[in-house]
């Protein structure tokens, strides 16, 4: 048992709930908000191995996190100006409701 | 594991759950916010201070709000279509259940895990801002274009669109094309 | 002497502390400073009630409250009371656990604020690297609380008043973030100690070297202000509840002690802008000469917050309501720039090293940018006397 | 320039404020319930029902006729009428208001019912304290409530009552002029058609003059004086002299 284990297994149990919702919600704003807590997972790990890692580096994973954030920030944005680009033309915000652009 | 670890992941774990699983997607939103505000106190947990405020400012303070302005924004007075699609959460669960076997077992077969040789040394936020300016500076300006870049995409995805297929503002009076 | 008289809130702390075994030491010392912090403010708040009231009596030629107690000073004691009596209303068709929790979730951030101001010498409750930060993402976390509230309430005027508040509280987010940015670049730590140390006087001056003796300071200082009035919602930018218009925003469906916890959380608010703008700008607990520093901090220190508070009465007794786009239009056209601006001009400050440079180049910068951005927002669209067609004098008879 | 009219208006009220610890005359409120703006003569506010005399219980001028009560906007009115008349100041027999309520938390003080009434029996009075612990029973003021004497109304519209009791002082002389003549003619036909005794004259006399001084209780007596009862009678009618202490509330 390292130290680290027990975040990386609350990332992984994030990154799980997160999957499952953005693969069965219906609803594209919830599906985003899966993604969301994907990414989160993954900033989870990053700083858990920061801190635990054997690296001796002491700034990376952090860095890694921080841009990882900002990255997140940006993501939101464009997500939801989709969903809402969406929403004008098909009056809802069901991913069905996308479906024609599907080949 | 600490008592605040404890305390931090149960946040985590039950505001993910709820951002998932709840009907109404404004208590989505809610719970993730207490997803966020737990993770955040990992993060300080950790020893990360700046990374777990900056996660509070940037998720809580603007991603969590953009998410119910874009519920809000996105309602329709009919009644709502099911919330989850016809056998969602039956591949999604296995999907789910798939990736989880795997992680766990990954991490739980894990070996050979060196302790760390040297004590931790905490960077301070000066720390922080050096190592942004020097050995990171590329990234930073590659974030702030892909930032400018979203930023700009994402207004003129969700300006009204007008007649002749231009962006701009809707005249005045005048509906958005639905 | 005087030291002592300085740090006596330390020593009576520190007695304190060392009568309790070592394990709880540290609980102790949280306790005791925030049930002081959380019972001055709520103090202060109680009076600061009384005297807004009879502030802006004066200033509009009325008395004000004067029954309760000696001239009046006692009303908060009564309104305090009459909110607690009072019956909670929630709504039949509200959300009942956020509708719950959202003055709760306003409350704590804001009280999470003052754990970082530091309100005299060695008088600060968490000394961290990241103090400035860490109030900033507090102070994000209240907009959430508003938009439960406002939503939760399942009433048009409150999910109004809700994302009226969330609009401009995020427009006025970013130009009260970046006003203090200068500062942290000129101070180079994020730490509210280490800024006000750096705006102490040096040994040998006579003036305090306060961010606000400063052409850059004195302009970030005043968009500070500025947005920690959106930021309070207080008047002239008190949209969100205006009365006129959506009764009372996002918290017209909140009675009782709900809605006390509201209106003592705007308050509270307010305080942490206010003690914030002192820190950064005023020099903190510092006195602004050398001569004058056998004052102890902390009086310095409230004296500067009280200062404030009365400026915040003042203009709330001064200016009406603006319109929901001149809002929009001053925190974007006009504030954001000026706060973009000020970062290159302190930059260039710092370069030059302060002094008789600095400010030949700063000062002609500012102000020019000032006229310009002013001009560009009020510029063309004059206001005419207006001309009555059935009153007044330009009727002809 | 952009900040200019903040700053002259702050110098303002910082002058108001300043001021108003220097210049007493500068504070115009008042401290109400110790001190008090006297009321305008127009300033009305709920409706009363005036009575003549001091008894409202058979002074009142209202005679049911429901007017008020169709007319009330908020329906705040309620009338149930007598089943036996009463005479009125003329002498008429009219009917009278077995129960007049008004809702007071109902009434918008729109005097409507002030309006319409024809026998001036309704007016606004100016009574604004009407506060009460008791929420339903406390606020729906029934007659004896409602009633105030006519030297109230003299107090607090005097101009208006002036008016009105002139008008009724004149309607009464002419009701009495003309009952003295027809008694007169009577007395005179009676006379002439007839050898009447005196007795027989005084009598029809007597007969013509009760309904108008039927309520105190000294016209009741029947005697050669009553003619001379007829403006005791009506004490309450005639504008407020200063020898009449009693009708003051």
């Amino acid at each position: 048992m390292n130290p680290a284990q027990p975040y990386l297994f609350l990332a992984a149990a994030l990154f799980i709930i997160g999957m499952a919702g953005a693969l069965a919600r219906r609803n594209a704003i919830l599906a985003l908000v899966g993604i969301e807590l994907m990414l989160n997972a993954a900033n989870l790990s990053f700083v858990a191995f920061w801190r635990h890692g054997p690296h001796p580096d002491p700034q990376t994973g952090l860095m890694f996190a921080l841009f990882s954030i900002a990255i997140a920030g940006a993501e939101a944005a464009v997500g939801l100006a989709l969903i809402i680009a969406l929403f004008r033309h098909r009056r809802s915000v069901s991913l069905e409701a996308a479906e024609s652009l599907k080949g | 594991m600490t008592p605040w670890f404890l305390l931090f992941g149960g946040l985590v774990v039950v505001g993910a759950l709820g951002a998932m699983a709840l009907r109404n997607p404004v208590h989505c939103g809610l719970s993730l916010v207490v997803t966020f505000v737990g993770l955040a106190g990992t993060y300080l947990d950790l020893g990360a201070d700046f990374l777990g405020l900056a996660q509070i400012l940037v998720y809580v303070g603007a991603v969590a709000i953009l998410l119910v302005f874009v519920m809000l924004l996105t309602r329709t007075g009919r009644g709502e279509s099911p919330e989850v699609r016809p056998g969602g959460w039956w591949w999604g669960g296995l999907v789910a259940a798939l990736v989880a076997v795997g992680l766990v077992g990954a991490l739980a077969s894990v070996s050979g895990w060196k302790p760390r040789s040297e004590p931790m040394t905490f960077p301070t936020v000066r720390d922080l801002g050096v190592a942004l300016m020097t050995d990171f500076v590329l990234p930073l300006q590659l974030v702030g274009v892909v930032l400018t870049a979203a930023m700009i995409g994402a207004a003129i995805l969700a300006l009204p669109e007008r007649r002749g297929g231009r962006v701009g503002r809707t005249p005045k009076g005048e509906e958005p094309e639905q | 002497m005087a030291a002592n008289v300085d740090q006596i809130f330390v020593h009576l702390m520190q007695m304190m502390v060392d009568r309790v075994p070592d394990a709880v030491a540290p609980w102790v010392r949280a306790a005791v400073g925030v049930g002081a912090v959380l019972g001055l403010f709520g103090l202060l708040f109680g009076l600061t009630t009384v005297c807004e009231r009879k502030g802006i009596a004066r200033m509009q030629n009325r008395l004000g409250p004067n029954r309760v107690g000696p001239f009046g000073f006692l009303q908060f004691a009564a309104d305090g009371i009459k909110s607690l009596t009072k019956e909670d209303v929630v709504p039949r068709s509200a959300d009942r656990v956020v509708h719950y929790l959202a003055p709760l979730a306003l409350l704590t951030p804001v009280v999470l604020t003052f754990l970082v101001l530091p309100f005299g010498r060695n008088m600060v409750l968490m000394h961290v690297d990241t103090g400035l930060l860490f109030f900033f993402a507090a102070g994000a976390s209240t907009e959430l609380a508003v938009f439960m509230a406002g939503w939760s309430s399942r009433n048009k005027y409150s999910l109004l008043g809700a994302m009226r508040a969330i609009a401009q509280m995020i427009s006025y987010e970013l130009p009260f973030i970046l006003s203090t940015v200068g500062v942290v670049m000129i101070a180079g730590t994020l730490s509210t100690v280490g800024i006000v140390e750096s705006q102490a006087a040096r040994p040998g001056e006579w003036l305090a070297r306060w961010n606000l003796f400063t052409p850059w300071g004195l302009a970030a200082f005043l968009l500070f202000l500025i947005a920690a009035f959106a930021e309070a919602n207080r008047s002239p930018f008190d949209l969100p509840e205006g009365e006129s218009e959506i009764v009372a925003g996002y918290f017209i469906e909140y009675s009782g002690f709900k809605f006390a916890l509201f209106f003592m959380a705007e308050y509270l608010g307010m305080f942490a802008s206010s003690g914030m703008a002192v820190t950064l700008f005023l020099g903190g607990w510092t006195a602004p000469v050398a001569a004058l520093d056998w004052i102890p901090s902390w009086l310095w220190f409230f004296g500067k917050l009280l200062a404030l508070i009365a400026l915040f009465i003042w203009v709330r007794g001064t200016t009406p309501r603006l319109r929901m786009d001149q809002l929009m239009d001053f925190a974007w056209k006009f504030m954001l720039p000026l706060a973009l601006l000020i970062l290159p001009v302190v930059a260039v400050w710092h370069y030059l090293g302060g002094g008789w440079r600095g400010w030949l180049f700063c000062t002609p910068v500012l102000a020019a940018a000032y006229v310009l951005l002013g001009r560009a927002l009020v510029g063309r669209r004059r206001i005419q006397r207006r001309v009555y067609r059935y009153a007044g004098e330009g009727v002809a008879s | 320039m952009l900040g200019v009219g903040i700053i002259k208006g702050l110098a303002e009220t910082g002058r108001n404020f300043i001021g108003s610890y220097f210049d007493r005359d500068r504070l115009v409120t008042v401290e109400y319930p110790e001190q008090r703006v006297p009321l305008r003569e127009n300033f009305r506010q709920f409706p009363f029902l005036v009575h003549d005399g001091q008894d409202a219980a058979i002074g009142l001028r209202c005679v049911a006729c429901q007017i008020c009560e169709k007319e009330c906007p908020p329906q705040c009115i309620y009338i149930e009428k007598s089943k036996d008349k009463k005479p009125d100041h003329l002498g008429k027999p009219q009917f009278f208001p077995a129960v007049f309520n008004i809702d007071i938390s109902v009434c918008m003080s729109c005097q409507i019912c002030v309006e319409v009434c024809p026998f001036d029996a309704i007016k606004m009075d100016q009574d604004f304290e009407l506060s009460t612990a008791d929420r339903f029973g406390g606020l729906l003021l029934g007659k004896t409530q409602l009633a105030r004497p006519n030297t109230h109304f003299q107090r607090i519209h005097p101009r208006e009552a002036a008016e009105i009791d002139t008008r009724r002082a004149d309607e009464r002389q002419k009701a009495e002029a003309k009952a003295k003549a027809d008694a007169e003619a009577k007395a005179k036909a009676a006379a002439a058609a007839a050898a009447g005794t005196a007795a027989a004259t005084t009598t029809a006399a007597v007969d013509a003059a009760k309904p108008v001084g039927a309520r105190p209780a000294p016209t009741t007596v029947p005697g050669p004086a009553s003619a001379r009862a007829l403006p005791g009678a009506g004490a309450g009618t005639v504008p407020a002299a200063p020898s009449e202490p009693g009708g003051q509330v």
